[in-house]
């Protein structure tokens, strides 16, 4: 403690003083940021714009899980990336980028793809789980994770002129199986690097993403938890849709559920969805 | 009955890439009411142009297409057996796994 | 011309690849993206994702006006400024952001604020403006002036944890007097320098106002004019309502209206709206 | 006639910082519709509870108040004149100038 009381030294009051200000938010909501620890998994389109806010605004500790290197046909969307790291990690990429804003947080960095074999362990440590990758399988994982470590999700994604936002396994609310227990056809499931994204759409759902991490953290506001937000750019409309509780007959969190950590590490969710947790991406030929 | 029908998420696709349907669907013979099933089947017979199964499996949606009647989820008012009313908004969307 | 037809070089093809690939963008718009400008008043909290990701997304020619320095109370949501650029000009600092990841596109520095003298020429070297300020004043002066050039406007707000955002001056749309033909009392008007505001709301309407931009310049989609969006952090609600159209009655771009440019060089906007253009902000005191 | 009234962009400051408000309001003795200039006048002296000028000016809201009914823009059906029916939504909210 500082001695102030409220735990915040005279330079975090100047540097949050309009987060400080705001009489919904004020001391107590910044002092619970603070303490608060935050992963994003996946250091791409949604999570750039997440993890640059998430940094800004004072999360304690900040976590970014990636295994890919920063490419030049990243850099129209994700925004926490410069030219200047081509060729390297993305997490070192995004962990200078957010340390520049902010050094006074920890920022963690895993610069590893999330498997069966590390998520339980990663996602342990964290009070709250972004989820910002660009896959089915990946989706899966991390909601299993979740549920059989607590943990709230914030889950985002977008593609072409698309977006959604939901918040699972939240204060009794429903997980991702709850919503979607069988995988979709292998067909329906678009990924950026292949369909093609328009670059601020990502960019506006990682920030929603952001938002909603920010006021579970802190303890403010009514996250979006059985509720979908589904966004559509091109013609401006946002829908804010009521979605299912949880289910009783889900499979990994429903009353009779007994989705062990043990059967979360042996579960293949590559198979169970029929496509690959990463891949390399289509070349376009004009 | 009118209705208005949006798809999403990629599912517009199937139906000449038309996001938004201002239609008049009425229930069939000797019934008084139109219910989330009959309306499935009209829609598969009368707007999807390609490749239904991206649309329907058996007689539902297929897994990760999400059934919204007035901004609530379908789960919420009786899946297929959710009955229309007069100028009820249907939203079809696939669920997204893009970032 | 590279000889590619499209115009666009294979370098260019490789950064923009999912943009190309998307059917509803694709080449045409990205050209048309390529060749726009694109004036951004104020590298603030609204300025900073829209500079971002359209510097990203390859606006030809990016313009920044701005005559503040970067203070670190602004970190919490001027994202585009680093610890680094403390005490240096705004403008600067979001010009090297932008050029840090997007080195092909056109960035013109403006340090300077935005006044009666020379707001005709600044913004006549502009294709779109987006107003990303934050005083009564500079709205109705901005707003004025688009109308004088016939320039449209993405104007976006945001305080506490509230935002706002619509397109004026478009396709026969109304301007920012047709709105709000008479300014607020000046109790009404507050600022995120004194009333505080969390810092990810203006990053979402700052994107927003990018994607306004980039549908306008692009001719793609329907921009959002002649409706608002209204924002709600607290409740994660987002209301897109029907505003009126241009309105006959309106002194600067109504059917009767001879507001010329000499006019708006003579136009006292501080006494206007009883407030200054720029001020000092509060010093907090916990 | 049940209402709902939200305020925003700082007015729901100028009542007890409520921003919904499910309400019951019926029209004057004698009349037999209720309008947006009634409302005004049942609004001011129900839930105004500070500063009333910073909400209203004369008979109407003050400059740099937008009114919506239903989501749109009350110059758009008639203002003051604007009729209202069961299960209005009306929205005040003040402008934001703020960045
Ligand atoms: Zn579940
Ligand atoms: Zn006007």
């Amino acid at each position: 403690d500082s001695g102030f009381g409220h735990g915040l030294s005279p330079d975090m009051i100047y540097r949050y003083s309009r987060q400080l200000l705001l009489p919904s938010f004020g001391v107590q909501a910044q002092s619970s940021l603070l303490k608060a620890s935050i992963l994003v998994v996946g250091a791409g389109g949604l999570g750039s714009p997440a993890l640059l806010y998430l940094a800004a605004c004072g999360v304690g500790r900040l976590g970014i899980v990636d295994h890919d290197v920063v490419e030049l046909n990243n850099l129209h969307r994700q925004i926490i990336h410069t030219e200047a790291y081509i060729g390297q990690s993305k997490v070192e990429s995004a962990a200078a980028a957010c340390h520049s804003i902010n050094s006074t947080i920890q920022i963690v960095e895993h610069k590893e793809a999330l498997r069966t074999s590390n998520a339980l362990e990663i996602l342990s440590k964290y009070d709250i789980v972004i989820d910002a990758t660009d896959n089915a399988p990946s989706r899966y994982l991390i909601s299993d994770c979740c549920v059989v470590l607590g943990k709230p999700l914030v889950s985002g994604a977008a593609i072409g002129l698309e977006g959604q936002l939901t918040v699972y396994n939240y204060n009794g609310g429903p997980c991702y199986r709850c919503l979607f227990p069988t995988p979709p056809p292998t067909t329906a499931c678009q990924r950026c690097s292949d369909s093609g994204v328009l670059g601020i759409v990502p960019g506006i759902i990682g920030c929603h993403q952001a938002l909603e991490a920010i006021k579970i953290a802190s303890d403010v506001g009514e996250p979006l938890s059985r509720r979908m937000l589904l966004f559509d750019a091109l013609t401006a409309r946002i829908r804010i849709v009521k979605i299912r509780g949880r289910s009783s007959q889900c499979e990994v969190c429903g009353e009779n559920a007994t989705f062990t950590a043990k059967q979360f590490q042996e579960f293949d969710y590559e198979k169970f969805t029929q496509s690959p947790l990463s891949m390399t991406p289509l070349k376009l030929d004009l | 009955m009118q209705l208005t029908l949006e798809f999403g998420g990629g599912l517009e696709l199937l139906c000449d890439s038309v996001k938004i349907h201002k239609v008049n669907v009425n229930p069939q013979d000797g019934e008084d009411k139109l219910n989330m099933k009959d309306l499935l089947a009209w829609v598969r017979t009368n707007l999807i142009k390609e490749r239904p199964e991206m649309f329907m499996k058996g007689d539902s949606v297929r897994p990760g297409v999400l059934v919204l009647v007035n901004d609530c989820d379908w789960e919420l008012s009786g899946q297929l057996d959710t009955t229309l009313e007069e100028k009820d908004v249907v939203v079809f969307i696939s669920t997204l796994h893009g970032g």
